[in-house]
């Protein structure tokens, strides 16, 4: 089926969610990407914000997690301090899947959305952790949408906002972190996985029409493509989904 | 009933109602330590945030999780020295709010990053009376290794602590999957805290609907406490669902009736945010002469809230009109 | 719309309705670490306490506040090896509870003892997922110098920190009046913990009328969780008022429907306690023999909690019957 | 006006809150006198409960701090957390009075509530802090009950459960507490109160009809009685309200 590279990015996203998760999720298409999935995949996983709202019915996509949109027909509204608690929490945490975007991302899925430059004077100042560092550092996985251009997948963050691996096996507990990590990486071109071993980030996906060269030109760091394939385009019924369930306003696609 | 007679009686001592300018003006000196309430593009306490705006209160020392639109304009007009914030931005409107972005680029503001659940962590821990609380989110990050403020201004700053925060190892540690360590962030006590409520009555007590965010943890650490709500209620109507109510009234220092308070923000079964004046926003926000005029006109230009709310028109409001049950403006054009 | 029709079709998959037996026998075994709901004579989950009684499960390591009832029952009936505990005393009824009494003097059951707030920081640290919250309580007391495990036994349970808590200085101090030391208490993570409430759903999100005492952080703190409640109501009623809901489905293993299920002790809105029944207990407490016949007649000597209800009668339940708004029962003979 | 000892503790202690208190309160005695301070010289004062009960209407009086009679027409029903974070904190926690009582008093004003004997092998089992410690260690003054009989004025606390002055001047201060601390004890024979320098316990008060040597006799360690004077009766308005208002049923008194 036709559909945008955003549109196959949500999709591609949706299917990583399965039934049964907690999903944490932020604005934008990981909301769209986290409501495909109980229309898709996941019935009963249930979405939430850090914000405090659990399993909003979501009758129309909000446009910010704090959005009076995620408040209604929730089975509890909370705060931040209570959904913050149940992902650092040891029982409910690893059941949660955190979807995350960022400016950067290194080889070991460490994000940075804080500032390019010096921190102290920065070239350009981002919005910062808001929760992404918490949820990074929390949950079991983390699914995370980058835009594959160039400047984005960096040899070296200049400011390392949410942990991946950190600096590769073992990294996280070293830290002190729990295991969880990065589980996937979704752009606009393409997929990436994490090496079960060195946990190096590694290429699993092109889409349709997109060339494998054309995703590594845009990287400062080399990926073993030795796994690659192409991933199989939207369905019908899965853009479908997105255009006429999840946002038929075309607010976010 | 007895008891009911004394309570009756104590309302007019205890009443705490007061204009907003009064408020502004009493607890928010210059160089105050402040902190707001709501999140993004909800329940910021915008017509406190544009008093202060307009009294032109300056060096404000701000506490901020992911206050959005309310913190963006306080920087916009120079009222900020310094910020705590874990996030600047307000959702599809500005990813990086704007004129924070420029502030801090440009070096005009200063600033210390932690992460939402680290600020909130901090409020609670000045609400506790302790003076840190610990996490483990951050460990192996630069939000624990790089701070933001020079020692110099942290020294000179004699509210704040020396560090930024600290990492210590978990002395109760057991077994393999115990925490070996933990990040600690130091408690914040805000001079004065700024929530807006859906209801309020006159001595003080608040209802917050939907959401808190932090703004019950906000309102306890703080020495001071505004409260601005859309509507002022009896205390028999609180008492009779006391679940519901978030702040007793003796955490409360002034109780100020302003209907659509947090506009352009929103507020639950109220009305919506609106999206109109957000992307106005967005764009004058991009250029500074533009941004000068935008105060000019929406700010400097009127005397009060109500002013701006005048300025905007009733149709306007009529459109972002909460209906329940949604508690928002279900189809509202927010392209 | 589209989306309520998701959470319909999801309804079934997700019930977790169950017996109290099956619930009990399932998540409740010897030995195992447990923590239940409600304060001295409010919303103790005793049906469930009766229950763990009647199945002679031993060997408990019960972490409680001030449980008062259920805790001094499940004392008397020796399902109690090891109690970490703030208060065992029941109000008016028991200033100190009586087989708590007899249990601690005469060494039956290792005790070590907290102060309520401690208590409560420990299970608010279990839910948060940190090894431990600070807290200026208890300094220079013995609650921080006299420990009441022995070490052999912590270093036996493994499940158990080596340290009862401990004090450290505070790496923030700046001003004179920040604190110069804390307390650091150890979380508490239960393998279950039992809270009886007034409304559940089939899924098990739980809806708590009335105080909350350390419900909510017992629940979230632990591994496995059993909701007994009053009333199982529809989804749809409890997302009608989020705002009154407090544990979210997702924590829950259990729900049980048993009406009064609290019963002796009050159910908030539901019932009061019963001063007939917690008058006899405490007769009964003071001699063993008496003791022994109340567990035959009262717990053993019944099949379920309905049995126990029988028993008693419609008159006893009658008289005890909350009127709303009071959410007790007005002018019940307490003497 | 004629009243028994226990109505006039109720009284002394009810005079000793002061308008706009916030107070703290347990079971028993101590409830009936924050009751009655609000008819008689505190109608602004709060009464709130360890359990999470703000300001209840209190139609009838409560038998423990968790009965569904501290619940009803509250400004607020939280939780324990809430409600000990409101005392410990630096702005509320000042403004707290605390009632307490125990089973034995040193003359710094330390309790005991927990064990007679040795801790690890009591002679007698107390029911332990409950919310004493808490309230102890935090808020800005104390108020406390204590039986006048033997063996309850002791001259070394068998348990130290709720801190007083610890060991004297500076004594909360060098442990890490704030300043706070007892400000009066009252019994069912007499007043005492805590030098301003010493923090040593002085007899202030006795009640009609009590001798100081009835007092004195009692007690392990010595005060000092120069500053003491009978305490005014109880008055009819005073026994009144706690009569009919507060306990009309004789559950307390």
């Amino acid at each position: 089926m036709d559909c945008s590279l955003r549109e196959m990015m949500a999709v591609a996203a949706a299917r990583e969610i399965h039934d049964h998760d907690i999903v944490f999720c932020g604005t934008g298409i990981s909301m769209l990407a986290a409501m495909a999935a109980k229309h898709i995949n996941a019935p009963n996983s249930v979405i939430f914000f850090e914000t405090g709202a659990i399993d909003s019915l979501l009758e129309e996509i909000p446009l910010a997690v704090a959005d009076p949109r995620v408040m209604y027909g929730t089975v509890l509204n909370g705060g931040l301090a209570d959904s913050f608690a149940t992902m650092q929490n040891r029982f409910t945490g690893p059941e949660v899947v955190g979807i995350l975007g960022a400016a950067q991302i290194d080889k070991y899925g460490n994000l940075n959305s804080t500032a390019i430059g010096d921190y102290q004077k920065p070239g350009v100042r981002f919005s910062g952790s808001g929760g992404a560092c918490d949820v990074a550092s929390f949950v079991g996985r983390t699914i995370i949408f980058m835009q594959q251009v160039k400047g984005r997948f960096v040899s070296r963050l200049d400011y390392l906002t949410s942990p991946g691996y950190l600096n590769g096996e073992g990294g996280r507990e070293r830290a002190g972190l729990r295991p969880g990590g990065p589980d996937v990486v979704i752009t606009n071109k393409g997929m990436f996985r994490f090496n079960a071993d060195t946990k190096e980030m590694y290429l699993t996906g092109y889409y349709n029409g997109v060339t494998i060269e054309e995703i590594l030109e845009t990287m400062e760091f080399s990926v073993d493509t030795s796994r690659v394939s192409e991933v199989p385009c939207a369905t019908a019924n899965e853009v479908r989904i997105l255009r006429e369930i999840c946002d038929p306003q075309g607010l976010i696609l | 009933m007895v008891f009911q007679e004394i309570y009756k009686k104590c309302q007019n001592i205890m009443d705490k109602r007061t204009s907003m300018g009064d408020a502004i003006s009493r607890y928010v000196r210059p160089g105050a330590h402040i902190s707001i309430g709501g999140f993004t593009l909800n329940r910021n306490p915008m017509a406190a945030v544009y008093e202060i705006i307009r009294r032109k209160i300056g060096n404000l020392h701000v506490y901020a999780h992911s206050n959005g639109q309310g913190i963006d304009e306080l920087i916009g007009a120079g009222c900020v020295r310094a910020v705590e914030i874990a996030y600047g931005g307000n959702g599809r409107f500005a990813p990086t709010c704007i004129r924070f972005r420029k502030a801090v680029e440009s070096g005009r503001v200063l600033i210390e990053d932690y992460s939402n659940y680290q600020m909130a962590l901090r409020f609670m821990a000045g609400a506790m009376g302790v003076p840190f609380l610990p996490t483990i989110s951050s460990l192996g990050t630069d939000i624990v290794g790089k701070w933001g403020f020079s020692q110099e201004f942290r020294e000179k700053e004699r509210r704040l602590s020396l560090k930024k925060l600290t990492v210590m190892n978990n002395p109760f540690q057991r077994q393999v999957d115990d925490p070996r360590k933990v990040v600690l962030v130091p408690a914040i006590n805000p001079d004065v805290t700024i929530i807006h409520v859906q209801q309020a009555d006159a001595k003080g007590t608040a209802r917050i609907e939907g959401l808190t965010f932090a703004d019950v943890e906000q309102a306890r650490a703080s020495k001071r406490l505004i409260v601005t709500c859309e509507e002022i209620v009896s205390e028999t109507i609180l008492r009779k669902e006391p679940g519901k109510n978030q702040i007793p009234f003796f955490c409360v220092d002034a109780v100020v009736h302003q209907p659509h308070g947090a506009y352009p923000t929103a507020c639950y079964l109220y009305y919506d945010y609106d999206p109109v004046y957000l992307n106005h926003y967005k764009e004058a926000a991009q250029e500074d002469s533009a941004y000068r005029q935008y105060l000019e006109h929406y700010v400097y230009g009127v005397k009060n809230h109500q002013g701006l709310l005048n300025l905007l028109g009733k149709d306007r409001l009529e459109l972002i009109k909460a209906i329940n049950p949604e508690g928002y403006a279900p189809g509202l054009d927010r392209r």
